[in-house]
């Protein structure tokens, strides 16, 4: 399924408010979290108005709620031509609503959902959360699935609820890989918005990338503070690209705007979420881009089946590239990327499948403590709380 | 360039996204009519100036449509308020959730076209001045525009009679009528070229400054000018140091992290307004209250 | 000839300087002069146009620094700008409407000055005015208008004397209610100031230092031309302002630090001079009005009980012979006349031992005047303590026991209405208050 | 111009109207116009979405269907109204007194605040009545500090409260970002920019098996106990008094300054408890945008209702509905989210446009 490898056609992802979320603890938990719902299977819901039979049993309309515009090129569009590809290959009706904020909005949306026929939902904004999961909890006879979530109680999880979610950051290191190789000045720039545990996982990985193919390597560092102002994004682009950066990369809902001030000065440019190389077909290196339809198709069918309770998407579910089901993968490579440049970088995808991690010890933080001690492949739970920017990064995590 | 150059030069780009919006804001305000919907008319010509730019292939051109796109807000809310004797808050807010959700429907085409944007023009000798030159001479043209309206503004507004018939019209329009004008189509003018500005530093964002347009991407700049022209004591030249300190606020929180110096966002981010805050009550504490009359009118009155 | 328009006179020359002065505080005079002058041009060129002001200023005798702020001038200076203007504007004939209202003695001399100056360059003069001073000092002819029509028809000032001319403006002889009563006997004062004083109000002069007592059963009469500080001398005695210096005494009872009130419980009652300023709320009906004032003197804070207040203020109003209307009618709605006699039943309604009042027959017909008159003495013979003050003359040595008269703040005289007259008063009134 | 303006209205009288034979006569012809207004706001809207190639009438007809008669959208509607209910009484409160309130936003965010430190640091471990508790008085304690600062800047400084509490808004939403950015993280939130959720004991239980929870009806007990406030008691009749002449007020010895200050501190108290409803009721974490410009259509809810208070809460209900109802133009029309602020918007503009024949009539 390629459904959404097409929207590499135009690529700016934005709105990303709330999908790209605990990720990484979600991987940490998952494994638990799976043998809580197993247990769950067994008590199949009863209270509220449900029906006797399995959540989204036999659904034939399902629902999409995105929190941008289904024609964002970016976060949103990977999700509805996902939802769209899906969809028709399981012969359901969807219903997609879109630019919907993360508010009691939410709820109605669900709600008119659900009086339209929905029996399956997909909530793909990380900020629908509480009201995706209260939504379950009254409507046990509907199965929704929150896109990035994470469900950690209290008590069991529903029966007809589950999250799913992607690793990022091993993607992202591919194109620290790239970015590493290629620039001029050993100088690579980072915009994000906030200091995240996942934008954090991002730029360690994507620095650690980059020493891969350049020990020399350093990447600077720009905190936003809004994940879509574009003024603030382009006063930042300038910023690093007078301090000599001459690749940038970023974590925010929007990327376009990241991706002219790069085009304008001459740097090249390693996207996230999204493939985005038509924007800048010379300068784009390589980046992430997400691939749904697989995942959307596989929970609605387990719903459908009427065995959606007790299966692994009635938990938190995340794909890796060790299980091969990771729905973020690396998008397309730009002109810089030479092919022997390109085999290394796949050579080391290669590695992450059959277990190997970027953030394998001795990895030390810029501020000159130890994060991962020598030979120490860190858990997943441990990759979550790293709270430094590796040594090469120039720029400091605030503290809480 | 150094990094308080890099700052600096920064600062006075995004600040003239602030600039022409604050501009516009004192000039109606000098007529006595406070437009709140100043984001509003940003927005709505940021949108059509980059509509326009991305059908056109002219930015120059999109920029005067994002001021007639603006200037069309702002008409609908004098009219309001001064036709039909609105609540100018209350107008103003309309404004904003007007333009908020027209522009969201009518911009969704545009979230991902691609336009030319206004060229960086370096002016020739000026541009080569060591320091100055990157700071002040490196830029789009809209923000040359900047630096020629604001002694335009001041010279309209006290050395000529429109300009002193304008300012009247804000403190007695019953002195204005007597001296045998409208106050009222004055007023509705006055608004009108005020919302064109605004609508004229939407376009310097969309298509001067970061070149894309997105929802709601003003992003609160526009009530930022409203505060400006409070804190600038509805002069021109203090609407400039105002708009290019808020600029330069922006500016150095990207430039001392590209440094590696972490600052506090946030702390950056609430400080023009407790800023404005303390200004508004030193000059309260003065006494001399240097608001137009009308403008006070405006902000006592509720419907 | 009919003018449409103010532009329309303008060409005609005909300039108006208006009571309530139109020009733009927040200007400077230069601004406020080329807002009236088309022939500067659309270019404004600031030292060319505070140099035409300068000329003029000098020319006509109107001294005024053209780059002041207006806010920042006298009541006087404001009608010089003004004069200025329409001077400035070319106007040949002037007209003035009560042009010496808001002016002390000497800027009175000062404007007929400038009136005489320009009478003998030959420009024409309207002065309306309601003053005998005004016509005798500086009209050559008069006319007289009453109720909207003309009873004396452009006449020589100096072929009638003083009794035609007010017999022309108020029509008949008014015969006076005229206090027949003696003086009362010394006794403790109802209401003493001492050293008084207050900054002024806006244009007025203010208060510096006034001492002033008055007993109960006695009408003290205040007179003075407007703006020498009876606004504030009723504000301080309502409770309203605060002075700045010195003290007020009610019943024997300091009254530092009290606020209305406890003025009003004290006993003083105010009937403010400018109702719509002071007095009616928007919005509320009169019976709420009376309910407002009514709890001023209930010990239990923010009771306002409408219905009762309703039927109280009507029975007052049947009682004292004030005719107001219903109860239940908003009271902003009303013509002056209606408001000062819904303000005047509140104040004689009420237990007051200190009566407060400012120009309470402004705006009242004839009958109405009468009525409140007789009022206020049935007041005084109740033993109440009455502070009556009012620009007429005439009403003051009618009603008054003792008058005081303020100039610049200061009491320039208390004398025994009995052995004065309105000559002494005037003379009192533009006293040197130094 | 036009000439409508121009008829005069029999004058209304208050209170009883005994002795005013006109105020039983309908005017139609102002009925007329009231109504022509409001349809012709509601064509326009009408043209907008026809732009967007959908139907008119279709809209209209999906807005009521899934607004008012959807499987549970009422309850939505109502649990919506809340904070945009609450919002818009803070407003209307400090309006009697004559003072213009444009800090909701702000007001709500702190509200919002102060509840949810209350709730994750204070009262985690209390019976859930006395966390709501906790978490109500603290949210209006910090909405009354928020709009008191403005308050007292306008009574002792004359600071412009308009503008004041126009700002503090700015600074409340930075506050709010600074706190969840960084001290009030969640930790158990992958660090996504947002506090902890409230615990389960916080949270406010939904009431008879529906969506709707006891935020909606402390609201109702609140919207009616400010009516009460404002119509039936002395401090409301004073409020009124100040805010149509200080100078009578003052001069009827009301204590001008402390009242002034009293509406604002009520107002702020208002919307800080809208702003701890909506976490406690609905949003249960503070998150970026989570008061989702409630404040400022409160303050349109208010003038839409004219400050009185029952009409403002049925004001904030048809905003309320409006945002709710647009889910079906989503599902049925494709039509973007953000359309319903255009309708929100000219429905205000219908009493703005006939400002000025309300203005006349008196």
């Amino acid at each position: 399924m390629h459904a959404s490898t097409s929207a590499g056609r135009e690529a700016r992802a934005r709105r990303l408010k709330s999908h790209a979320v605990r990720a990484v603890a979600a991987l940490a938990v998952a494994g638990l979290a799976a043998g809580c719902s197993s247990a769950s299977s067994s008590s199949a819901p009863s209270t509220g108005g449900g029906s006797s039979s399995a959540p989204g049993k036999g659904a034939s309309t399902v629902g999409f709620i995105m929190v941008g515009e289904e024609n964002d090129q970016g976060y949103n569009q990977a999700v509805y031509t996902a939802a769209q590809a899906a969809s028709k290959d399981l012969g359901v009706k969807p219903l997609l609503a879109a630019n919907v904020p993360e508010t009691t909005q939410v709820t109605a949306t669900m709600q008119a959902m659900v009086n339209e026929g929905a029996k399956v939902i997909f909530a793909t904004s990380y900020g629908y959360y509480p009201f995706a999961l209260a939504f379950a909890k009254s409507h046990p006879s509907i199965v929704i699935v929150h896109q990035g979530g994470l469900f950690t109680g209290p008590g069991k999880i529903p029966a007809n609820f589950g999250t799913y979610w992607g690793e990022a950051f091993e993607p992202v290191s591919l194109g620290g890989m790239a970015a590493g190789a290629t620039t001029k000045s050993d100088k690579l720039g980072f915009v994000y918005a906030f200091p995240i545990a996942q934008t954090i996982d991002n730029i360690d990985a994507f620095e650690l990338g980059a020493q891969l193919t350049n020990p020399k390597a350093v990447t600077y560092t720009e905190a936003t503070s809004e994940w879509c102002d574009p003024l603030k994004q382009k006063t930042a682009a300038a910023a690093l690209l007078s301090q000599g950066a001459d690749v940038l990369s970023q974590h925010q809902d929007c990327q376009s705007t990241v991706i002219e001030a790069a085009k304008a000065g001459g740097a090249s440019v390693v996207g996230y979420h999204y493939d985005a190389s038509d924007l800048d077909p010379t300068g784009w290196l390589t980046g992430s881009a997400w691939q749904w339809a697989p995942v959307y198709e596989s929970i609605a069918k387990t719903a459908i089946a009427g065995s959606f309770t007790g299966s692994r998407y009635n938990a938190n579910w995340v794909g890796t590239f060790q299980a091969d089901d990771n729905p973020l993968g690396l998008a397309s490579f730009g002109p810089k990327v030479d092919a022997s440049l390109q085999s290394r970088i796949t050579a080391k995808l290669a590695t992450y499948k059959t277990g190997a991690s970027i953030f394998k010890g001795p990895i030390t933080c810029n501020n000159g403590k130890t994060l991962v001690p020598a030979g120490v492949t860190p858990t997943y739970a441990q990759i979550n709380a790293f709270d430094c920017f590796v040594k090469g990064v120039v720029g400091t995590v605030p503290k809480s | 360039m150094n990094g308080l150059q890099q700052a600096l030069a920064g600062g006075v780009e995004s600040g003239t996204v602030i600039l022409f919006p604050a501009l516009g804001e004192l000039i109606g305000e000098r007529a006595g009519i406070v437009n709140l919907g100043s984001e509003g008319c940003m927005l709505a010509g940021a949108l059509a100036a980059y509509a326009l730019t991305a059908e056109t292939g002219s930015p120059v051109l999109g920029v005067f449509v994002g001021a007639a796109a603006g200037a069309l807000i702002g008409m609908a809310h004098a009219y309001l308020v001064v036709r039909r004797r609105a609540d100018q808050l209350a107008s103003g807010l309309v404004m904003w959730f007007l333009a908020v959700g027209l522009t969201a429907v009518l911009g969704a085409a545009f979230v991902s076209r691609t336009a030319t944007p206004l060229e960086v023009v370096k002016i020739p000798l000026l541009g080569s001045i060591p320091g100055l030159g990157p700071i002040l001479f490196d830029h789009d043209p809209l923000v040359y525009l900047g630096y020629a309206l604001v002694p335009l503004v001041w010279w309209i507004l006290f050395r000529t009679r429109a300009g002193l018939v304008l300012r009247a019209t804000g403190e007695r329009p019953e002195v204005v009528a007597v001296a045998g004008r409208r106050p009222e189509l004055i007023q509705i003018a006055a608004v009108s070229i005020g919302a064109a500005l605004a609508g004229v530093g939407g376009a310097q964002l969309s298509v001067g400054y970061v070149d894309n347009w997105f929802d709601d991407m003003t992003n609160g700049y526009g009530f930022v000018a409203v505060a400006v022209v409070l804190f600038a004591a509805w002069r021109p030249l203090w609407v400039l140091f105002g708009s290019y300190l808020f600029g330069v606020a922006l500016a150095s929180a990207s430039v001392l992290q590209a440094h590696g110096v972490a600052v506090n966002q946030y702390l950056l981010d609430a400080l023009p307004y407790l800023v404005t805050i303390v200004v508004l009550v030193a000059v309260a504490r003065r006494g001399s209250n240097q608001a137009p009359e009308g403008v006070t009118r405006a902000l006592t009155n509720t419907s | 000839m009919t003018v449409g328009s103010p532009l329309a006179a303008r060409d005609l020359e005909l300039g108006m300087v208006f009571q309530d002065l139109r020009l733009v505080p927040a200007f400077t005079v230069w601004e406020n002069v080329a807002l009236h002058l088309r022939e500067t041009g659309r270019i404004l060129r600031p030292r060319q146009l505070q140099q035409v002001v300068r000329d003029a200023s000098e020319r006509y005798g109107l001294a005024v620094d053209p780059g002041a702020r207006v806010s920042d001038l006298s009541i006087g200076e404001w009608q010089r700008v003004e004069l200025l203007k329409v001077l400035l504007a070319g106007a040949r004939v002037l007209i003035l409407d009560e042009p010496t209202s808001v002016l002390t003695p000497q800027e009175v001399d000062g404007l007929f000055a400038v009136l005489r100056r320009l009478r003998e360059d030959g420009a024409g003069i309207v002065i309306i005015t309601h003053k005998m001073r005004d016509v005798r000092e500086i009209a050559d002819r008069v006319t007289v208008l009453r109720a909207g029509r003309v009873v004396v028809g452009d006449r020589l000032a100096s072929s009638m004397t003083d009794d035609e001319l007010v017999q022309a403006m108020v029509g008949e002889s008014v015969v006076p209610v005229i206090n027949q009563q003696p003086s009362p006997p010394e006794t403790t004062p109802a209401i003493e100031l001492r050293d008084v004083a207050l900054a002024g109000i806006g244009e007025g002069s203010g208060l510096r230092g006034l001492d002033l007592t008055v007993a109960p059963g006695e009408i003290l009469g205040v007179a003075g031309v407007a703006g020498n500080g009876q606004r504030e001398l009723a504000d301080l005695i309502a409770g309203a302002l605060a002075p700045d210096r010195g003290e007020i005494v009610v019943g024997g009872k300091s009254m530092t630090g009290s606020g209305p009130k406890a003025f009003r419980r004290a006993g003083v009652v105010n009937v403010v001079g400018d109702p719509v300023r002071d007095f009616v709320v928007p919005g509320l009906s009169v019976g709420e009005h009376a309910a407002l004032w009514g709890s001023m003197t209930s010990r239990r804070r923010l009771r306002f009980d409408v219905g009762a207040a309703a039927t109280a203020i009507t029975a007052d109003a049947d009682r004292s012979g004030l005719d107001i209307v219903a109860p239940t009618r908003r009271l902003a709605l009303l013509s002056g006349g209606n408001i000062q006699r819904v303000l005047l039943t509140l104040a004689f309604s009420e237990d007051a031992t200190v009566l407060v009042v400012s120009y309470p027959t402004r705006g009242l017909d004839v009958r109405t005047t009468e009525t409140t008159r007789s009022l206020l003495l049935a007041a005084r013979d109740a033993g109440r303590a009455v502070v009556l003050i009012s620009e007429d003359l005439d009403e003051l040595l009618a009603l008054s026991d003792r008058i005081a008269v303020l100039a610049h703040g200061r009491c320039t005289g208390v004398v025994e209405r009995r052995s004065t007259d309105r000559r002494a008063l005037g003379h009192l009134m533009t006293a040197d208050a130094a | 111009m036009s000439t409508t303006a121009q008829h005069t209205l029999p004058e209304r009288a208050p209170g009883s109207g005994r002795r005013n034979a006109g105020l039983a006569r309908v005017d139609w012809r102002r009925v007329a116009i009231v109504l022509g207004a409001y349809f012709g706001c509601l064509i326009l809207f009408g043209a907008v979405v026809a732009l967007k190639g959908a139907s008119p009438t279709g809209v209209y007809n999906s807005l009521i269907h899934s607004a008012l008669l959807g499987d549970g959208s009422l309850s939505e509607v109502i649990v919506r109204a809340v904070p945009i209910a609450l919002a818009a009484l803070a407003v209307s409160v400090p309006a009697k007194a004559g003072l213009v309130n444009v800090g909701g936003e702000g007001q709500l965010i702190v509200g919002a605040i102060a509840a949810s430190g209350i709730g994750v640091f204070i009262s985690g471990g209390l019976p859930g009545p006395v966390g709501w508790v906790l978490m109500a008085v603290g949210g209006m304690a910090a909405g009354a500090l928020w709009a008191g600062i403005p308050a007292v800047l306008r009574t002792g400084l004359s600071a412009n409260e308009a503008v004041t509490t126009l700002l503090m808004n700015f600074v409340a939403n930075d506050l709010m970002l600074y706190l969840i950015y960084q001290p009030w993280k969640d930790p158990t939130g992958g660090g996504q920019p947002q506090s902890s959720p409230l615990p389960g004991g916080d949270v406010l239980p939904s009431i008879l098996g529906s969506t709707i929870n006891l935020a909606a009806v402390v609201a109702l007990v609140v919207a009616i106990g400010v009516w009460g406030l404002l119509k039936r008691t002395g401090f409301g009749f004073a409020l009124r008094v100040v805010g149509g002449n200080q100078k009578a007020a003052h001069r009827a010895g009301l204590p001008v300054n402390r009242l002034m200050v009293s509406s604002m501190l009520v107002g702020g108290a208002l919307a800080g408890l809208g702003g701890m409803l909506n976490l406690a009721g609905s949003q249960i974490q503070l998150v970026p945008g989570g008061t989702a410009t409630y404040g400022y259509i409160g303050f349109l809810a208010a003038f839409l209702g004219r400050h009185d208070p029952l009409k403002v809460v049925l004001a904030a209900l048809v905003f309320s509905a409006i945002a709710i109802g647009n889910s079906g133009l989503e599902l049925n029309y494709g039509l973007d989210g953000s359309v319903v602020d255009v309708l929100l918007a000219l429905l205000v503009v219908a009493p703005l446009w006939l400002s000025r024949n309300r203005k006349e009539a008196f």
